[in-house]
């Protein structure tokens, strides 16, 4: 055994790379609870092809999982990790550009065979020809050294290289200091019934680890000192899972069922997966025929006196406009989540993207109003999916979440909520009647509205007294009876669009974040970009640079101080993963000038990336004062 | 037109509806709004709605908790003039609604009332999905072979060459029989009825509404404006009987002729008096193996209305999606002691990995 | 016989108003033709109730027809009518209170019975209780008169009522000094097989028209000069056939085959109608199951290498949402009629608005841009739709045109194209190789774009050696393969923008008229509000008042002097039948301060509605520059 | 499996389609394309893939008359290996851009593949009606009982009780039977084939080409990834063959089993040494009435794959909608002595009804 120097860091992010086959999105998954539970701040994302399993040592066929940990607040998986590791050549070719220069490259060096190398047009192999003279390059045999452990297991070939990732798992523990066991509890609960399975996966994570911690190879081990976070008891959460948690919340503090109608489409499945687990719960999911279906089920149990809600990604998005217009029409409450993805059309399926929020605001026919809310970071989800639930009851009205597949698949450390401190939600149904008809008799009508919100009684089939008729028609205010009136509809048209507005009573003002108090520009976002933005602007902060942060989770309505927010800062620049959508509304809402920084490419902004656009617009405004 | 249900289903489609206090005389009256009724002057749908009104208080159940979804088109205007809950939703999409309604609640008797175009045009994805799941629906398909509310353009179910408003030269499109598309999608009660038989259509309504599961019931009616007379060919001509009544256990006999057994196309009619009456097929919706049924809905003269078959084609158990959707759940929230609490939730949310800073 | 003073007037709106079954419809069509064919200018709109037939003598089941004509240009079916012709009590009722306040009100007094007025609430009969003072109204005994003109007919008492229509018609003629041969041309050709209704028809007619001359009824006629028009040959011609003839002239001009799909919706139907006739012209009509399959279909036929072309309303473009997507990202010519109507939801389905600008260019998920043209008045239809195939082929790539239900039901006298004139559209297939592959050999390359229209080839099936695969997945810009990079993505994207921005080649400058020459505040309009505003300004020009107007028809790109023509002026105001969405656009890219007059009540804007807002806003820009 | 065609339809399926020189010899390799084929190793797309290649040379059309059309999910992804003109469309959609392409050419041989879930979910509604329409198209549904794109949840043919991603207790949704859905759209051709019988595959395939109008093939397709295994229960067994091969003219025996009428279902299926070989049903797929072919797909066994029917079930001739289409065109076209010229359109334009300003 040699003993290694172990080097204190703040923050490290690693990326596991390998075909789609070779396990990767578990060996992270295993990695971040190991980093969560040593109680490292943290922040992963996977990222993986759009075919099931493109053919073996392709390009195509990559599949990576990232995530950066420190001993503070972390709010991306970082840009370029500090250490790769690539399962076979297509995984080194794919990833090596992005490795920092420094950091560490480990490879399965059985893989790096001739044929390996000519499939993907390498001349020569890449290990020994300098190419990556930049970075510490770790050749491992790790599939021979599965092999060498697994020795004697009773399994095939093949099954015991499937172990090879936990081989590589053991090492990357053993480099960061993490005990294994967290991992062996979970191998166990997992291969329970399969005990061969369950041996073999412990054999190649312990030699994985034995052979950091009795070779040379690396001169160092890492350690990340725990971050310190706010007391209380955490987890680990993506983002699709804490929607749906937030979903369950929000229903129970309504004393509702929660009905999800739904049809599978990447990157939201998950949260279908996710809540189709939790019948206990009293959670109904309904996998409909298609996205219209989806909603349309979720639609009816609203009308039935249930918390629909539906989910989808942009594609969806499209097929659901048309029911989203007879929820806006028929004022029932109805949460709409999409999980942004790299679009036009089909587009880049398992890439992220923030390229709906015009489709959300605009995309029905006619004046359709709909309550607009984005998450900001995974755990965040969970609160906004339950605001989403509070507002759609509380207005009656269709409300649309907006995350994105960064959020959705990326995970952070989330600390528990005390479950009893989450405020009730009243769906307060109707029981009696509301109004006098021609007669003098006692009545109800469907659309007389609180004064307050303007929403209307919400009065579910079985209510005695209460029957009525809604649909799609316009609707006398009031009375509810189809109505052609124009100034009724003028009328009814711009109650709808007040009700929404009306919500701003429930959201709070957007806050700002200005360390040094002295500054003319102010960066804002909405959504995922918020982990790179608020990364940037601390690190930024660290030097004095003086920059404002401000983030909108309220996307429709407009928190109530916004325009006076934008007018205070001398520039406001708004980074966007689309063409400049929040910039638009901005500018169409309040006239101010503001500077759109976009990129589509399907992946969320580089923290770099955010600084430069700081600093430099920070430069050009001190030259401008200057010259003035 | 009786038939025994006792055998069928433990389950009626009203099972979990509750009932009106056995001394409330339920009347026509109170299933009737107080919208006018907005159909042109002789429009079959009038007929629709009067049976249905009068037949419905008789399943004892009271109008609050009745449903009644449909989608667009001049037949799916029906829930304003039922004084039950009522959805007028978007074109075609009836059954989804339904399904979210049916699925999240069993005590209401819920009802789709549909045209040809909404249920078979827009909507035909959502009802052959419904038919499948045997969801707990009653749809009521108006087949007007037209669409009516848009002015009069073919429908999926306007006979090849019709011409209309988008068809000036006639229609080239082959139509649906709606009875083989429903068998088609396994539903377990296909049915036809007219609706200028008054009393041919409100046993057939009465039969689909105790029939637990989708049931799914097409009803020809006359559009007088855009397709007027569309089934005048069916009234009874001198070559007898056009209309074969299908009634369970019964010989299917129209008239003149009959049904009988045939080598080569599996089903064939001929003269009555050719045959002996043994010979002569006794109509059974309960069949096992729905190709009978599938045989008659496409027997000669079915589809150019020279022999029409109306009545329950097919009538099977099958478990119904909702309840076996509820099923599962209530499995489990009662196998966890009842509705989660705030305690139940916490724990959910805590999963199985977490850690505490201090 | 009695004589009668014949009075010149400039112009005359006339509302014929009825139960839906009475043939209003038809009375108003053959009056227009008469009037047009006398040389007036005119106007026209229909504007019926959604039921089909509601129940006989219900305010529901009212069905209006009004036009407006003069011996000037004419820009808006009227206001306010000069004489309303109302066939029962519940026409009189729906009606009244909007005919201009010295004009003639024309009833069925047959009509007036106990029963028919219980049935509206009426208490007294409004033709004598003094209510209709400030009327002149003309009590005619029309049904009886019918009936005793066709006394001698064989026919039944409920036909011979059906005639009573042509005796109003009769009636107005006379007053109006028309000549009934243009109808009795119509009716001979109608009813060619029917010679007892037509001889029925025309006898009622004549009665009609004979009453009017011999009795005293009416103290004076009217007469309406011919206007003058530029010379050339003129038809009447309704929005909904302009947009259907405008696609016919668009695939012939470029020599492809116009394929329809579509599914029926209102007020959208009538384009299939009249495209389905055309089979002599070589369109292809499909009605589809539902509106996406009608994209569908029109997409399939585009990338067959013919004129995909699809219309429908509202509801209909939520549901093509997806497809319209698709066509984004596979470039190819689509061309996606939506005629407006109420919203959201069923809303108002036989009333106009032009509420589905924002879905138009945002009613997709991801950055998808589509090519968006309005049309202005009816006859403008053609042009634009016209024009709307010209963009889509030349550029490869959807355009939207939007009307209205005014628009499309509407109508108004067109003055023949030369249709030698029309400039040609080439559609430029490719046949040939592009590029060259990796190894050198010649190779197609389905994205490699024209510098610069950046319009991609168009190879269509059958075509040898350029068979390729496209779809909704991002393709590498160029060779078209699949691709997941995210540089290209970013590229792409921003060249599908930048490719309908290139379009701002082919689209003329926003014109600004301003006789005075002196106008601070210019009235900006788009899509089918050009009728009452045009007419507004007109008004107000002849009395000097300094208004400017302009008009877009170009909403996506936006003409390339746009910005410029808003920062001239002092104030912009921008009325619209939706709730500002055109400002929202002008705002956002402009920063201009533009003042929206919103108006959403299934109605176009009435002449004096425009006039008392430009009167209003050009006094209070007067005491602005004043007081500066 | 030999069938004549030549009594059954004066029109192939590829009828109007540019064939070859007859001195060019096509081959499978210029139905290739240069792109990688991305399915996991082992999936029973391949063997679809493969086989098609391998026989539409024979069809003796040039790769660019042929046009592969698809929706969404790894069976979607079909066009890109095949090197013809073809577009990876949306999910669910292909249908509708299959019918533009068909309809608007006729010189064109277009192929759908699609999914269980692209065609039976979102899809369901489009392909019913291209089947009831019978659009010259071939579809060619892979069957896998699972989406397996969006990896592993329960589709509209996986069985009851599937536990799947979005079913972890269960599916509890009656599948439909693509064969009973297609029949009861009144599909002309209907045919079900296996992936892993190559020889089986190309026949069917050979034959829904040759078919005029639309032909619908469904072919079972083991996910090796998701639903591995889904078809092993029909692997001979000690009891006998599943698998009931039929063939026209033939009669419907499989292994010690075979199909006979019976008074109370139709048909059933009875150990082949307890009848007379004579009392066995021929299969005859152009009965004029669907009944029987929908009773085989309904057969005791079916749907659990005890005795499942495989081959044609239907083969009719009814006339191709693209065909009338482009006929009704073609008549008023040619009556009128051609395309329109600018006359003709001004002509068009101006109506009726005109008027001269000078
Ligand atoms: C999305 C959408 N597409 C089209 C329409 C127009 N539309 C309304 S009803 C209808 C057809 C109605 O036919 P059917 O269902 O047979 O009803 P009927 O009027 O004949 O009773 C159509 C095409 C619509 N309202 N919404
Ligand atoms: C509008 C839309 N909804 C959902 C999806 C997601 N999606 C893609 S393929 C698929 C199902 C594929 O199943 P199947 O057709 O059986 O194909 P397989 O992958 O099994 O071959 C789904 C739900 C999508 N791409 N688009
Ligand atoms: S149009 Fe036809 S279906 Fe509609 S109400 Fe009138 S008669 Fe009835
Ligand atoms: S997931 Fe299944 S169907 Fe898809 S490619 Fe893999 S094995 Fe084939
Ligand atoms: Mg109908
Ligand atoms: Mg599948």
């Amino acid at each position: 055994m040699t003993t290694h120097e172990v080097q204190q860091v703040h923050r490290i992010a690693v990326r596991f790379s390998g075909d789609s086959g070779d396990g990767m999105q578990l060996t992270g998954d295993r990695f971040t609870s190991d980093t969560a539970l040593f109680g490292n701040d943290l922040a992963t994302l996977p990222n993986y092809p759009s075919e099931i399993r493109a053919p073996q040592g392709t390009l195509a066929g990559v599949s990576n999982f990232q995530l950066q940990f420190g001993d503070h607040r972390i709010h991306t998986p970082g840009d370029k990790p500090d250490v790769l590791v690539a399962m076979n050549p297509a995984a080194l070719k794919a990833n090596s550009k992005e490795v920092r220069p420094g950091g560490h490259i480990i490879v399965d060096a059985d893989t790096f065979n001739k044929r390996a190398l000519d499939k993907l047009g390498y001349a020569d192999d890449p290990l020994t020809d300098g190419t990556l003279g930049d970075f510490y390059v770790h050749a491992v045999p790790m599939t021979s050294m599965t092999l060498a452990a697994l020795e004697e297991f009773d399994l095939s070939k093949k099954d015991k290289e499937r172990s090879k990732n936990m081989f590589a798992l053991g090492l990357v523990s053993w480099l960061f200091s993490h005990s294994l066991d967290s991992t062996k509890a979970f191998l166990t609960s997992k291969f329970a019934k399969k005990p061969h399975v369950l041996q073999a996966n412990v054999a190649a994570l312990e030699a994985g680890w034995t052979y950091g911690e009795n070779t040379e190879v690396f001169g160092v081990r890492y350690e990340v000192a725990p971050a310190t976070m706010e007391a209380g008891v955490y987890r680990n959460i993506t983002g699709n899972t804490a929607t749906a948690y937030g979903l369950v919340m929000g229903a129970h503090r309504a004393g509702l069922q929660l009905v999800l109608g739904s049809y599978p489409i990447t990157p939201a499945t998950d949260i279908l997966h996710a809540l189709s687990q939790l019948k206990r719960y009293n959670v109904m999911t309904m996998q409909m025929e298609d996205e219209i279906a989806g909603i349309g089920a979720a639609l009816g149990a609203s009308f039935a006196g249930k918390l629909g809600v539906t989910t989808t990604s942009g594609p969806g998005m499209c097929l659901k406009s048309e029911f989203m217009g007879l929820a806006v029409m028929t004022e029932l409450p109805l949460v709409i989540v999409d999980v942004q993805r790299g679009g036009p059309s089909t587009g880049l399926p398992t890439k992220t993207e923030q390229a709906d929020l015009l489709q959300a605001l605009y995309g029905r026919h006619g004046e359709s109003p709909v309550a607009v809310i984005a998450a900001q970071s995974p755990a965040d989800c969970f609160a906004a999916a339950y605001e989403a639930c509070a507002l759609a009851i509380k207005y009656r009205h269709p409300v649309i979440l907006l995350t994105d597949g960064y959020l959705g698949n990326g995970s952070e450390p989330w600390k528990l909520p005390d479950v009893s401190t989450i405020p009730a939600i009243t769906p307060d149904l109707a029981t009696a009647h509301n109004a006098v008809d021609a007669k003098g008799e006692p009545t109800f009508h469907p659309y007389k509205r609180d004064p307050q919100t303007l929403a209307r009684p919400w009065a579910v089939p079985g209510t005695p007294g209460l029957a009525h008729r809604i649909g799609g028609l316009e609707k006398a205010d009031g009375s509810g009876v189809i109505s052609q009136d124009p100034a009724n509809h003028d009328r009814m048209t711009r109650l709808r669009v007040e009700k929404v507005n009306r919500m701003v009573a429930d959201i709070p003002d957007l806050a700002v974040t200005d360390p040094t108090g002295e500054a003319d520009l102010l960066i804002l976002g909405w959504g995922s970009s918020y982990g790179p933005i608020t990364a940037a602007c601390q690190n930024l902060w660290e030097s004095g640079v003086p920059v404002a942060q401000a983030h909108l989770r309220h996307l429709n309505p407009l928190p109530k101080n916004t325009g006076e927010v934008l007018r205070r800062f001398k520039r406001v620049v708004v980074p966007e993963m689309n063409l400049g959508q929040l910039s638009k509304i901005l500018r169409a809402e309040f006239l101010v000038d503001i500077q759109s920084v976009t990129s589509v490419r399907g992946l969320p902004f580089a923290v770099p990336e955010i600084e430069d656009l700081i600093n430099q617009h920070v430069a050009d405004l001190a030259e401008t004062l200057q010259e003035a | 037109m009786t038939t025994d249900y006792s055998d069928l289903t433990e389950l009626a489609g009203t099972a979990f509806v509750p009932r009106v206090h056995s001394d409330r005389v339920l009347t026509k009256k109170e299933f009737v709004s107080d919208q006018e009724v907005r159909w042109c002057p002789g429009c079959g749908d009038y007929a629709i709605l009067a049976a249905f009104q009068q037949f419905v208080p008789e399943l004892g159940i009271a109008p609050e908790n009745m449903v009644v979804v449909s989608g667009i088109g001049c037949s799916s205007r029906f829930p304003y003039y039922v004084d039950s809950y009522g959805m007028h939703a978007i074109h075609g999409r009836a059954p989804s609604l339904a399904t979210g309604i049916a699925t999240s609640r069993p005590d209401l008797s819920v009802w789709i009332m549909t045209g040809d175009g909404d249920a078979l045009a827009i909507g035909g994805n959502h009802l052959i999905h419904a038919l499948r799941r045997n969801v707990n629906l009653n749809i009521v398909m108006f087949n007007n072979e037209i669409y009516g509310l848009t002015k009069g353009q073919y429908s999926p179910t306007s006979p090849a060459g019709l011409v209309t408003k988008s068809t000036p030269f006639g229609s080239v499109d082959h139509p649906f029989n709606p009875i083989r598309l429903a068998l088609g999608s396994d539903a377990t009660f296909v049915a036809r009825t007219i609706a200028s038989d008054r009393q041919h259509l409100t046993a057939t309504l009465r039969q689909a509404a105790l029939h637990r599961g989708a049931s799914f019931v097409e009803v020809l009616q006359n559009c007088v404006i855009f397709n007027d007379g569309a089934f005048d060919g069916l009234k009874d001509t001198t070559d007898g009987a056009r209309i074969l009544r299908m009634e369970a256990g019964q010989p299917l006999i129209a008239g003149e002729r009959c049904v009988v057994r045939d080598p080569l196309h599996g089903l064939t009619v001929v003269p009555t008096s050719a045959v002996d009456e043994s010979k002569i097929l006794k109509h059974d919706p309960k069949a096992h193996n729905p190709g009978i049924a599938f045989a008659l809905a496409s027997i000669e003269g079915a589809d150019n209305r020279d022999f029409l078959p109306i009545g329950v084609f097919r009538e099977i158990v099958r478990p119904a999606y909702d309840d076996e959707v509820r099923e599962q759940i209530r499995t489990y929230v009662d196998a966890a002691g009842g509705l989660p609490t705030d305690q139940d939730i916490a724990s959910l949310l805590a999963g199985r990995n977490t850690w505490t800073v201090s």
